[in-house]
């Protein structure tokens, strides 16, 4: 069992309808480390990540946990496996208070029998910690979260996966609707939880956000695999090129400047693409 | 404890299975609706008569006049042997009950639309107008010393019901004004019925157009304390033991069993013998009054459903 | 990166201030609740009876059978879901108890135990066909509403050979019955119906679940997000099977409380009420789409349901025009209901 | 960067293939109409009347006018609403017309357009309240209903003193009226109705308008999604007015054709109608939520709606289970509706 | 009205409630030229942008255009004043094909009179275009939106407003969501657009996008301005400094590291910040 990765992904498939938004993909995610998925839009990186937390159900292919095949019927069963997870489209209730989101699913309870009940005072505390230890100051908790902005319902939904992910943390792009702070509050976050033992699955289109932090990238293209390399396998510049070309970066910081012999954009992107 | 079982079948007043033979298709379509006591019992009486007679009943209602026309035409359609109607609007039938005599079907008109039946080509009409009815009830209050009625109605908008109501104004020679309440909420009804007697304390007499309303309003009279006397259309077993009572002054009853029963025997003696009764004219099964001295009679009956 | 820890709560330069009758007014129950103040404040003026202690216990009375069923349909539609056959459900559950009782003789506590049960098995299956098909509860429940009205018609008329159920008041037992569901308080001279102490409990009782209870939270979340929720792991057949459930629950004790009452049911009792039901919750704001809404809110639609119909009767208004009254009624109701929240919205600044 | 231009459609790597049947599958009027084959089958087997030309235009006869009425309902709550004042709204226009002529002398055609406008203004009224006071549009037409069907009773009653309103066929133009409203086509030596001509293109039309034209592609936005139609400038107001007012004219069209058909009316025609209408449209797919549906749908759940109705008859089932057997039978049929659509959607892979 | 800039706003602000989300906000826009506006999560930038485009009314200030008052009552009134918007959350519907997505309330038609009517063919023939053009390869123009990747429905919202851009294109986070390629693409149509003559509103969480392109900085903090600066008037480095802190970064880029020490990515951060 020890040497058994966390979550080993065989090649899995799924198909909606006339769509194949996945065929064969495998990676690997062990304890106390990041994997990332990268790719580009449509890549089915979203796809892959529902599976693993039960919305979805493979067409084929297996997943171990821990060496044991696992079927993930609902999220349910996802979030029993101790596999939390932030969807792309967060997964809140709009209408609903911000700390009624946030244990969702999750209730802390006090009382017994017919009088066991919501354990509200705690539920908005938690919330209240939790969110501003993440540097999101909430005025008040019973605000709905459909009136919050983009970027504060993004940190709902990370501080709740956070504090409820026990093995396995899901990450579908959480970074890129944040603010520069958020984004690095939110890697923080991610380190800390792989320094606590976890696995992570870190999705995201910035190699900036991936890199640093990444144990094993997997590429994903048009729904296959164009590569599943652990770090030593690839270098910074390797990836960037990898998802996305860098000699067309450079390309494009002097397109878009007016001037591009003066522009020093352009030579910060040279220098990047040269890693 | 078979002591609960209070309303158990002891003794049949369904009067034997008939050995009929004549094994014709009757087609019965009506305008009330699914549900209503008065129409219950016609559906009861016709059912009966069919088992008497070996014929075959198809009974169906609806009391949007243009489904009713739909009706008689699918009746048609499967040609059969006799059809009664009941023409809350004959307007609305005329086409589709001439359709039917052109087709050969023999039509008995029952209930209302007595005016019209002939001009159709129906053989005969069975019962009377809701007006007939109605006038009895209010010369009957009349002479009982009312002067100013509430008639309770419990459908709003339904012909009959407003017909008996404006029947009742036209001889009782008081004042009277009209009430809506839900019948399939009785028990708001009943406040309803209270209101309006406390609201109004001048009311000396509630006429209600069905048996179930007639118990809710004598319980609303006695809750709001008011002098008022109960009468009512149509009969059942509560209303014949609320008439026993003396809670229910008088119940006025057309004889909806006979409406059904004699429709559907007097197509079969036609179809049979040629027979019509009454040679065209109208066959009255009413209006006869339930009153103390006579309920005690009709109450087992009401319960089996064929009062 | 200085984690720009939260100065908690209070005094956020962002939050400007606003007074406690505006935050009052914003609630959704308060709304309906002045609507329900301006419906009484216009019939206590037309009627003196209408605001007298025997007058306000007869508009109560409807009220608080129609609040019962309100306050289960309320916490189904913020659910997200419809019933249409709750009416006659109520019809089902009292024609079951007596015929199993006046006609089969069975022991009262067992028929109504008989009764409720079927009750329930009614709500389960509408849960568990919404649930399965995923096809909306109104043309599930839409089925099951025809269906139950063909089979109480039936059923009583293969029975009794009528079109009603009688003499309920002499099974055994009977008095308890009429204590628990039909006892009368007096209080001002005036008889106050105990269903109106059932009434104020059950709306507590769907107040504190909704709000207090983690089943609450689900319901809100099924009926505001049904992916997201699920997404989260609500048990989102669960709940859903459970709100039908409690609205079959409520219809079994309503029909319960008519037929001791009047004695006697109709075959079509209840055939028409499940949008009176409906009404009632919406007029207190309750969303159609669910996920928002309250049980406060519910009974208070019932109350101002309840005013108007007995209220309309009081003001001696034509009986023929009642309809139309009672329709300006309501839609001046929630007018008035939505301009004050508005009001209070715009002052709030 | 190599601008990597999309090598046009066909031929797509990610795209699996699918057979044309399982397309056709997908479609929700094609569930719709296999509903409505099964519901055919299953009486025609019952009685061969029903499947006999008499009987066919019989069972359509009903459809028709509901099938009508069905695709402006089906337009609407595509758009996001509901009308529950659209049953009534048939009375109103059949009863304005009614008195204008037999009772104040009007000529016949001036009549028909002072009803035809009093359904618009009534449909805009409708409109313009939801849409200013962004209640939901159920409660706003239940005021509406609530209050015609009071108008409807209460001048009824002030004009003729009786609750119906008689004698429309000895009005001058009765004939011409007669011709477009209520003629028979006979075919195959059966009557067929002119409504049926009207109803199929209704269909058509209400298809056309959906999905070729602009205003149809804002019905979906305003009914899918508010806010993004708002936002991307689409006159919402003017959609939702429209769509009312479409309701409202088809109502009165069928209205017509009432009192054309029947000669006189009644102060309660149409009532309860509202609820059918939607059914029709749900049945043929049409989402509650609004966003979804399509008016073949809608008409061909008028069809199994009048076959069903009628079958029960022709099949002389008991009447006191009629509502029974027509529950059972709408549930089996968005049922297997839906199981095919399942199947077509497994099968795909 | 030549020296008048495309749109001035000036002192703007608007409470939601409670919540005071704009106070005093002022900048310009002009013809040619690209503002972006730049802030943490909740700052105001969305409040700001729906304000210009019609869907809030401002509670104070005045919006000019070619030094004329405005009023923007509704976004028609907007899009009819050539402002077109691309929102955070996109304003799409769901469940409708994409191809009517795109056209949404500007719906090309041909025919007459009664006979007019959606022009179909036309409008799926341009969605696939400028689609395609993007470097998105739709499958299929009938699918519904709500079935594309949140990249894809991203891509689909900027090419329809850059379709319909007709003086000022205003873009929430429109690189958000996407990959490193398709966030390339939409930078370079924005740089189009600008080199036609339009007005840009670009807001973004990336400093790296918004330098190479952007001519005006407005930085929004808890809803006040904090500056609102010409390109000339600071530098990449400055920039992302004050979106975050350079040090910061840094420091992050170390801490996520396993081993700091041996981290290139910790180099590259540095050498960014130092500009
Ligand atoms: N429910 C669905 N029905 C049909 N097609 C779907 C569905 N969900 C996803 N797809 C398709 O599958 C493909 C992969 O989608 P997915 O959301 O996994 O992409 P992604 O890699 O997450 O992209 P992004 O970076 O833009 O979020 C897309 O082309 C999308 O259109
Ligand atoms: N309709 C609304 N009702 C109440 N508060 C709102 C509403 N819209 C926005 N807000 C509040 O106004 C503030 C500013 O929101 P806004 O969406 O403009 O932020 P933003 O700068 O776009 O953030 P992000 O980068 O996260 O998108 C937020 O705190 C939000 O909670
Ligand atoms: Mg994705
Ligand atoms: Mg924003």
């Amino acid at each position: 069992m020890t040497d058994a990765p966390l979550l080993e992904i065989k090649n899995l498939s799924k198909t909606f309808g006339t769509v194949i938004s996945l065929a064969g993909v495998s990676t690997t995610v062990r304890a106390g480390e990041v994997t990332c998925v990268l790719g580009d839009n449509g890549a089915g990186k979203s796809t892959l990540i529902k599976i693993l937390s039960g919305v979805h159900r493979p067409d084929g292919g297996e997943l171990l946990m821990n060496g044991a095949p696992v079927s993930l019927g609902n999220p349910r069963a996802a979030l029993d496996a101790g596999i939390a997870t932030v969807y792309q489209d967060l997964a809140m209730v709009s209408l609903m208070a911000i700390w009624r989101n946030f244990f969702l699913g999750s209730e802390p309870t006090k009382g017994w029998g017919p009088f066991r009940r919501f354990d509200r005072q705690k539920a908005i505390d938690i919330t209240r910690r939790e969110l501003s230890s993440m540097g999101i100051d909430i005025r008040d908790p019973e605000q709905p979260v459909g009136t919050l902005s983009g970027g504060e319902r993004q940190s709902v939904a990370i501080a709740r996966a956070v504090y409820f992910g026990a093995k396995l943390l899901i990450l579908d792009e959480p970074t890129s609707a944040l603010g520069v702070k958020q984004a690095g509050v939110v890697l923080r976050y991610i380190a800390a939880a792989r320094d606590r033992g976890l696995g992570v699955i870190f999705i995201t289109h910035n190699p900036h956000h991936a890199y640093p932090i990444g144990d094993r990238f997997l590429l994903l293209n048009r729904g296959r695999s164009l590569g599943d390399l652990a770090k030593s396998e690839i270098s910074l510049a390797e990836l960037t090129r990898l998802m996305a070309g860098g000699a067309e970066l450079e390309e494009l910081a002097h397109e878009l400047a007016r001037d591009p012999s003066t522009d020093e954009t352009a030579r910060l992107y040279q220098e990047e693409a040269k890693g | 404890s078979s002591e609960n079982a209070v309303n158990r079948d002891d003794d049949d007043t369904s009067g034997g299975k008939g050995g009929g033979t004549y094994g014709l298709k009757i087609a019965v379509v009506t305008h009330g609706a699914a549900g209503d006591a008065f129409w219950s019992i016609v559906k009861n009486g016709v059912e009966k008569a069919g088992t008497d007679l070996g014929d075959t009943i198809q009974y169906s209602s609806d009391g949007d006049p243009q489904k009713q026309a739909q009706l008689i035409d699918a009746a048609v359609n499967q040609k059969v042997d006799g059809l009664v109607v009941s023409m809350a609007n004959p307007d609305a039938l005329k086409a589709s009950v001439e359709k039917a005599v052109a087709a050969g079907i023999p039509v008995i008109t029952i209930n209302s639309g007595a005016a019209r039946s002939k001009e159709f080509g129906a053989l005969t009409h069975i019962g009377q107008d809701e007006k007939v009815a109605g006038e009895a009830v209010g010369t009957e209050l009349a002479n009982q010393g009312v002067k100013n009625v509430v008639c309770v109605i419990h459908e709003a908008g339904n012909v009959g019901l407003e017909e008996r109501c404006a029947a009742v104004g036209a001889t009782l020679g008081g004042k009277i004004q009209n009430l809506q309440v839900d019948i399939n909420n009785l028990q708001s009804s009943q406040s309803t019925i209270k209101a309006k007697l406390q609201a109004d304390t001048a009311i000396d007499g509630v006429v209600t157009l069905g048996g179930p309303v007639a118990n809710v309003a004598a319980a609303g009279i006695a809750e709001a304390g008011s002098p008022a006397k109960l009468a009512t259309f149509d009969l059942n077993a509560e209303v014949a033991k609320g008439v026993q009572d003396g809670k229910i002054l008088f119940a006025v009853d057309q004889q909806p069993y006979l409406q059904g029963y004699m429709a559907v025997t007097m197509l079969t003696q036609y179809k049979a013998n040629l027979n019509v009764l009454g040679g065209g004219q109208q066959v009255l099964t009413g209006p006869a009054l339930v009153t103390k001295e006579n309920a005690a009679q009709v109450a087992e009956l009401a319960a089996a459903g064929t009062r | 990166m200085t984690s720009a820890v939260a100065t908690t709560g209070a005094g956020d330069e962002r939050v400007a201030r606003v007074g406690p009758l505006t935050r009052l007014l914003l609630k959704p129950e308060l709304g309906a609740l002045i609507g329900a103040v301006l419906v009484f404040a216009f019939f206590a003026v037309l009627s003196d009876v209408f605001r007298s202690a025997s007058g306000v216990a007869n508009w109560l009375d409807p009220a608080s059978t129609l609040g019962i069923m309100a306050v289960a349909v309320a916490l189904l539609m913020i659910g997200g879901h419809f019933d249409l056959s709750a009416g006659v459900q109520t019809g089902t559950a009292a024609i079951t108890s007596g015929i199993l009782t006046t006609y089969y003789g069975l022991n009262t506590w067992v028929a109504l135990l008989l009764s409720l049960a079927l009750c329930l098995a009614i709500g389960f299956v509408n849960g568990y066909l919404v649930v399965r098909t995923r096809l909306p509860s109104f043309i599930i429940t839409l089925g099951t509403f025809l269906m139950l009205q063909g089979l109480n018609l039936g059923v009583t008329k293969l029975v009794t050979n009528t079109v009603q159920v009688n003499n309920f008041d002499q099974i055994q037992g009977y008095g308890v019955l009429k204590t628990i569901f039909a006892s009368e308080i007096t209080i001002a001279g005036a008889p106050f119906q105990i269903a109106i102490v059932w009434w104020v409990l059950a709306t507590i009782l769907g107040s504190w679940v909704l709000l207090r209870t983690r089943f609450g939270n689900w319901i809100f979340a099924v009926g505001g997000d049904l992916t997201a929720a699920r997404n989260v792991g609500v048990p989102v057949q669960r709940t859903t099977i459970a709100l039908f459930m409690t609205t079959s629950f409520a219809a079994w004790f309503v029909g319960t409380t008519q037929i001791v009452r009047l004695t006697s049911i109709q075959a079509q009792a209840g055939f028409g009420q499940e949008l009176i039901y409906i009404v009632a919750a919406v007029i207190g704001g309750c969303l159609l789409t669910g996920g928002f809404g309250s049980a406060v809110g519910a009974s208070i639609g019932a109350l101002i349901f309840g005013m108007t119909s007995q209220g309309i009767v009081y003001a001696g208004w034509d009986a023929d025009w009642f309809k139309f009254f009672l329709g300006a009624m309501l839609l001046l109701a929630v007018l008035a209901n939505q301009y004050i929240r508005r009001f209070a919205e715009q002052s709030r600044r």
